[in-house]
């Protein structure tokens, strides 16, 4: 297997937008592949995320139309991934695969989305198709719902009081919103606080408002290649060390969700192909779609041992600064959360604070990244290691 | 790279279905996986092609509820896969790709759709989709339009007067149901006439009903493996010998699209890679989702010269026993068109024609040792072509 | 090659009987149905009828509502007697006052709920009905 | 940051005052149009946007009679394929025809570009307002005998 970097990367801002899909997503990959000083036909392949371009736009087919939309020649292969929420972090692993086993030199991966404009109605309907649409969906489950459940089967297991834990699950959300006003491509880029979350209308019992990532458009790419093409286009390389992807059944199915399954195999063919362990992470861009799911994460990923996770939080371990740095960019929270491209954004939030360049929440001294994504109700699950070094 | 190969091979029948799509698909699969003599957790990796899981049934995220509803194991990566009317050859290619590189050893690939409950105005609508929607969409544009446009400007640019193109448009859809008419597995399994087609409603000018391939419920499955481990596995292993995949530009962008740019590169990339010439090729499944989209296929692959392919038609160029035996499965005109599974039923009648398995059908190519597969996404957009042989 | 579809699972259910697998090979129940067995992977499964008894293991009041659906309502899950856990609606208990002690490790029978068919489904929707028992 | 020069909003809101907007490569001197983010002959981004003459010649067409939802009380109506006298192609509804009476004599004819709404039953193609329904933004472009 061959050794795989990142180049450039590029990102749109992240929030309700005029632009089309395509040309969100075109945007963000023409400045990774201007960073990544190279051609549009120098790329080979391009994989794109996507979620749910049908609904929202009536546009399948996403992919060809991003290849011909960047001018990449017909022989180029596109392709469009849809893991739900997962979906670009699917397309960025399946590069690394691709070029690592010698297929292809280099490779756009990213996704876009346009989720904001289909309303909340729709956008909830839609969303909600990432469960098993047999034998859960007439119950009328969203997504919401999904970890409103977790969240009581949580306080549940480990004896915390409810009102304890929303109040632990409510600095999850403060602190991303405070990541998030540093960071100018976020959606929001406002602090709150404990107290506002707490007085949001409540969306699926417990969870309320400020509990739940928005609906966001946005695109997000990056130029994957090899060592040795990396290290003569870009000065700080950032290389991906181990990748892993796992696969669940519908919720029922998983019992105990406290204890995803799905995600424990992904980080352990992570870690194991990068060599480490998770106390060697500095910090980590993880899937807080809802603020609990910041939290049990956190343990399924072994950074906390289960149950301990809300304490930690508390203690603002997770914070810039703290322990391990969690979220650094906002997170799905604050920076917003375009489904098919949540995972390239996450890459480009760890390839810049890797190289140094998040000025006001910069992670010091950060060497080793990672990322974790989750599609649907832990349907799908992708981790990625990245390093400065080799 | 590593020597790729299928070993077994599924597919339900096609039709109406009461199942869902992940049923159907679980039942390819496990006749592809018993027909490999392994099991489900010998597997690595799911390639699944999807394309209306949200609006048929409500269903995004469908790989890994396919991966688990068959057993595989939680740490099994699953990837679904949407290039419209391709999905499933993008995820077979895309299989290749990473068992030749040496990521994985055994992988699943193939794909299922369930298109009748819809309606045909929602999937009409549905299916309109994979063009361009911004400049292209709200002209109300439809997938018979799209190639009813085609069949005109290659009646214009080939001086062949419309009736004449017409009627040799109709040969396609009589040859098709001919083969069908034989495949147990087919949607459609009657033969029908000239005079049917012409006589047919008009869904787009100048394409009839009888142009068109249905829509359909139905899903396939493949076992791609190493040729140390196939061989292990099966008798008679079929090589996958080179594969090709181009990306297209909307309709308005493509200007003459009787010359498919993108579908020229990708059968270039896979003649290219497994070292061989159009004219080797034995049998070919090719995207028949309209009587002239089989007629401008075969040109662009290289069968025929530009602007004579409806003439080989007429002289019975591509009928089983013919020059280049084209769609013997009955195509997606007759066997019918589940778009996320179509890629992976042409890989499983390529892989039963190599090995010789259709004598009893009457639908056997003789002597068919190399195969190829021809699938368009879209209006070109994404277009996939495998070329599968066997030793000896 | 399916012993039991989703269809007839749910023809069973509105007739008011939980349907579901029971394994040869490892004995383990797998309910919703699938090809295998949802612990071992075995198709050597057989249709059995389950109790249709269970305790709640946790629920949600869903406040925002997905087009087509009226909130409030309970969804929950179930796990019953046989093992498995089961998805559906709570239907006798107001949403308003669903509280996690009057809801979770309530014991339970299963029922149906129907839903007439919906935009982007194929059939009408069945999903399962927890009656708590008083 | 890249961002566009003609997204489609303002393609289409130049069309609707009267406009066919488009780019110009200074590179190799092609035209490309709808809008993208490079030219289409040479993927470079050195473009300047240019209002385009507006007209175009009929290169095939087909007349639709079973619709996707939301366009069935528009039925039948002409899809076309023209080449700008720039020439880029366009796909766009033929109007002013009657379908019924259209024939191959059509193709070569010059067309001038117009627009039309989209149908206000077709769903999930842009901004959904309040009412459920789009956005009065989304539309054809629309080819008229000169």
């Amino acid at each position: 297997m061959r050794k795989v970097a990142i180049m450039g990367v590029g990102m749109t801002k992240f929030g309700p937008t005029e632009k089309s899909q395509v040309e969100l997503f075109a945007e963000a990959a023409m400045e990774a592949i201007n960073a990544s000083n190279i051609k549009t036909k120098d790329v080979q392949a391009l994989f794109l995320g996507n979620g749910l371009g049908d609904f929202e736009e009536g546009q399948l087919n996403l992919a060809g139309f991003c290849a011909n939309e960047l001018g990449l020649p017909p022989e180029t292969t596109a392709m469009r991934f849809e893991g739900a929420c997962a979906s670009a972090s699917v397309a960025i692993r399946n590069a690394f695969l691709l070029v690592a086993s010698g297929a292809y030199d280099i490779v756009v991966a990213g996704g876009t989305e346009r989720a904001f404009s289909m309303g909340t109605s729709l956008a909830t309907r839609t969303f909600a198709m990432g469960t098993d649409s047999k034998y859960e969906e007439f119950s009328g489950l969203t997504f919401p719902g999904v970890f409103a459940m977790l969240a009581h089967l949580y306080a549940n297991k480990y004896n915390i009081p409810l009102p304890k834990l929303k109040e632990r699950m409510a600095m999850v959300a403060v602190k991303n919103h405070k990541n998030g006003a540093k960071n100018p491509l976020a959606q929001f880029q406002k602090e709150i606080t404990v107290e506002t979350v707490l007085k949001g209308f409540v969306v699926a019992d417990p969870l309320q408002l400020f509990d739940c990532c928005p609906f966001s458009d946005g695109g997000a790419a990056v130029v994957i290649t090899t060592d040795e093409i990396a290290k003569k286009h870009v000065e700080k390389p950032v290389y991906i060390l181990g990748a892993g992807q796992g696969s669940a059944g519908s919720l029922c199915r998983q019992k105990d969700y406290t204890i995803m399954p799905s995600r424990i195999a992904s980080a352990k063919q992570a870690y194991k192909m990068a060599g480490v362990g998770p106390k060697d992470i500095n910090m980590a861009e993880v899937h807080d779609c809802f603020t609990i799911a910041e939290i049990v994460l956190l343990e399924n990923l072994g950074f906390y041992d289960f149950g301990t996770a809300s304490e930690a939080v508390e203690k603002g371990e997770t914070e810039i600064g703290g322990k391990i740095a969690i979220n650094p960019s906002g997170g799905l929270k604050a920076k917003g959360h375009p489904v098919g491209a949540t995972g390239a954004a996450q890459v480009y939030e760890i390839v810049k604070q890797l190289r140094g360049e998040c000025g006001a929440r910069q992670v010091e001294n950060a060497k080793i990244g990672m990322t974790d994504t989750l599609g649907g109700d832990a349907g799908t699950i992708v981790n990625l290691i990245l390093g400065i070094q080799k | 790279m590593r020597k790729v190969c299928v070993a077994g091979v599924g597919m339900t029948k096609f039709g109406k279905s009461e199942k869902s799509s992940i049923e159907m698909f679980a039942e390819a699969a496990m006749e592809a996986i018993i027909g490999s003599n392994i099991k489900p957790s010998d597997i690595q990796c799911l390639y699944l092609g999807n394309v209306f899981g949200d609006f048929e049934e409500g269903q995004a995220l469908m790989a890994p509820y396919a991966a688990r509803e068959i057993g595989l194991s939680v740490g099994t990566p699953s990837l679904r896969f949407e290039g419209a009317c391709a999905s499933a050859s993008m995820a077979i290619r895309d299989a290749f790709v990473a068992v030749a590189g040496g990521f994985y050893d055994v992988v699943l690939a193939g794909g299922t759709e369930r298109e009748l409950a819809m309606g045909t105005p929602l999937a009409t609508r549905t299916f309109n989709m994979a063009t361009e929607q911004y400049y292209e969409g709200m002209t109300g544009l439809t997938f018979p339009g799209v190639f009813a446009i085609l069949s005109r400007l290659y009646s214009k640019k080939y001086g062949i007067p419309l009736s004449k193109l017409k009627e040799r448009m109709a040969m396609v859809a009589v040859k098709n149901h001919k083969n069908g008419a034989k495949n147990p597995l087919a949607q459609f399994r009657k033969e029908i006439t000239v005079e049917e087609v012409l006589s047919g409603p008009m869904i787009a000018e100048p394409l009839q009903l009888l142009d068109c391939c249905p829509f359909t419920d139905g899903a396939a499955a493949i076992i791609i493996t190493t040729e140390e481990k196939a061989k292990k596995m099966v008798e008679k292993p079929v090589y996958i010998l080179g594969v090709g995949q181009g990306s297209g530009a909307p309709l308005y962008r493509q200007k003459d699209f009787t010359l498919i740019e993108s579908r020229v590169a990708a059968a270039k990339t896979a003649y290219a890679m497994a070292g061989i010439e159009p004219k080797d090729i034995d049998v070919a499944e090719v995207h028949d989702c309209f009587t002239t989209a089989e007629i401008v296929a075969t040109e662009c692959l290289g069968f025929f010269d530009f602007g004579t392919a409806s003439e080989a038609v007429e002289k019975g160029e591509t009928q089983i026993g013919g020059r280049i035996p084209i769609n013997p499965s009955g195509g997606l005109k007759s066997k019918g068109h589940p778009i996320g599974a179509t890629g992976a039923a042409q890989a499983y009648e390529i892989v039963k024609q190599v090995r010789g398995e259709f004598v009893e059908r009457g639908t056997q190519v003789e002597g068919a040792k190399i195969g190829l597969t021809d699938t368009l996404g879209g209006d070109s957009g994404v277009i996939c072509n495998i070329i599968y042989g066997i030793k000896g | 090659m399916y012993k039991l579809t989703y269809k007839q699972y749910f023809e069973a259910l509105k007739e008011g009987k939980l349907l579901g697998l029971k394994c040869n090979d490892c004995g383990s129940y797998t309910a919703p149905p699938k090809l295998c067995c949802d612990k071992c992977g075995s198709t050597n499964n057989e249709v059995v009828t389950l109790s249709g008894k269970g305790v709640i293991k946790t629920f949600t009041v869903i406040r925002v509502a997905p087009e087509g659906y009226d909130a409030p309502y309970i969804v929950a899950m179930a796990e019953l007697e046989e093992g498995p856990w089961l998805m559906g609606n709570i239907a006798n208990v107001d949403p308003d006052k669903a509280k996690m002690d009057n809801i979770i490790g309530k014991k339970v029978t299963v029922g149906a709920k129907v839903l007439p068919k919906m935009n982007y489904t194929p059939d009408e929707g069945v999903t399962p009905a927890f009656i708590i028992a008083e | 940051m890249v961002t566009y020069k003609l997204p489609h909003k303002e393609f289409n809101e130049a069309l609707k005052s009267g406009k066919l907007m488009g780019f110009k490569c200074n590179s190799c001197g092609a035209y490309t149009c709808p809008p993208k983010i490079n030219c289409n002959e040479c993927a470079s981004m050195d473009m300047e946007v240019v209002e385009f003459k507006g007209r175009a010649e009929i290169k095939s067409y087909t007349i639709i009679r079973v619709s996707p939802e939301g366009f069935e009380s528009e039925v039948p109506y002409i899809v076309a394929l023209a080449q700008l006298e720039e020439g880029p192609n366009l796909v766009g509804n033929l109007v002013g025809v009657d379908p019924d009476k259209v024939t191959d004599e059509i193709i070569g004819i010059k067309v001038k570009i117009g627009w039309k709404p989209a149908p206000p039953e077709v769903k999930y193609c842009g901004p959904i307002g309040k009412d459920g329904k789009i956005k009065p933004e989304m539309v054809a472009i629309t080819f008229s005998l000169m």
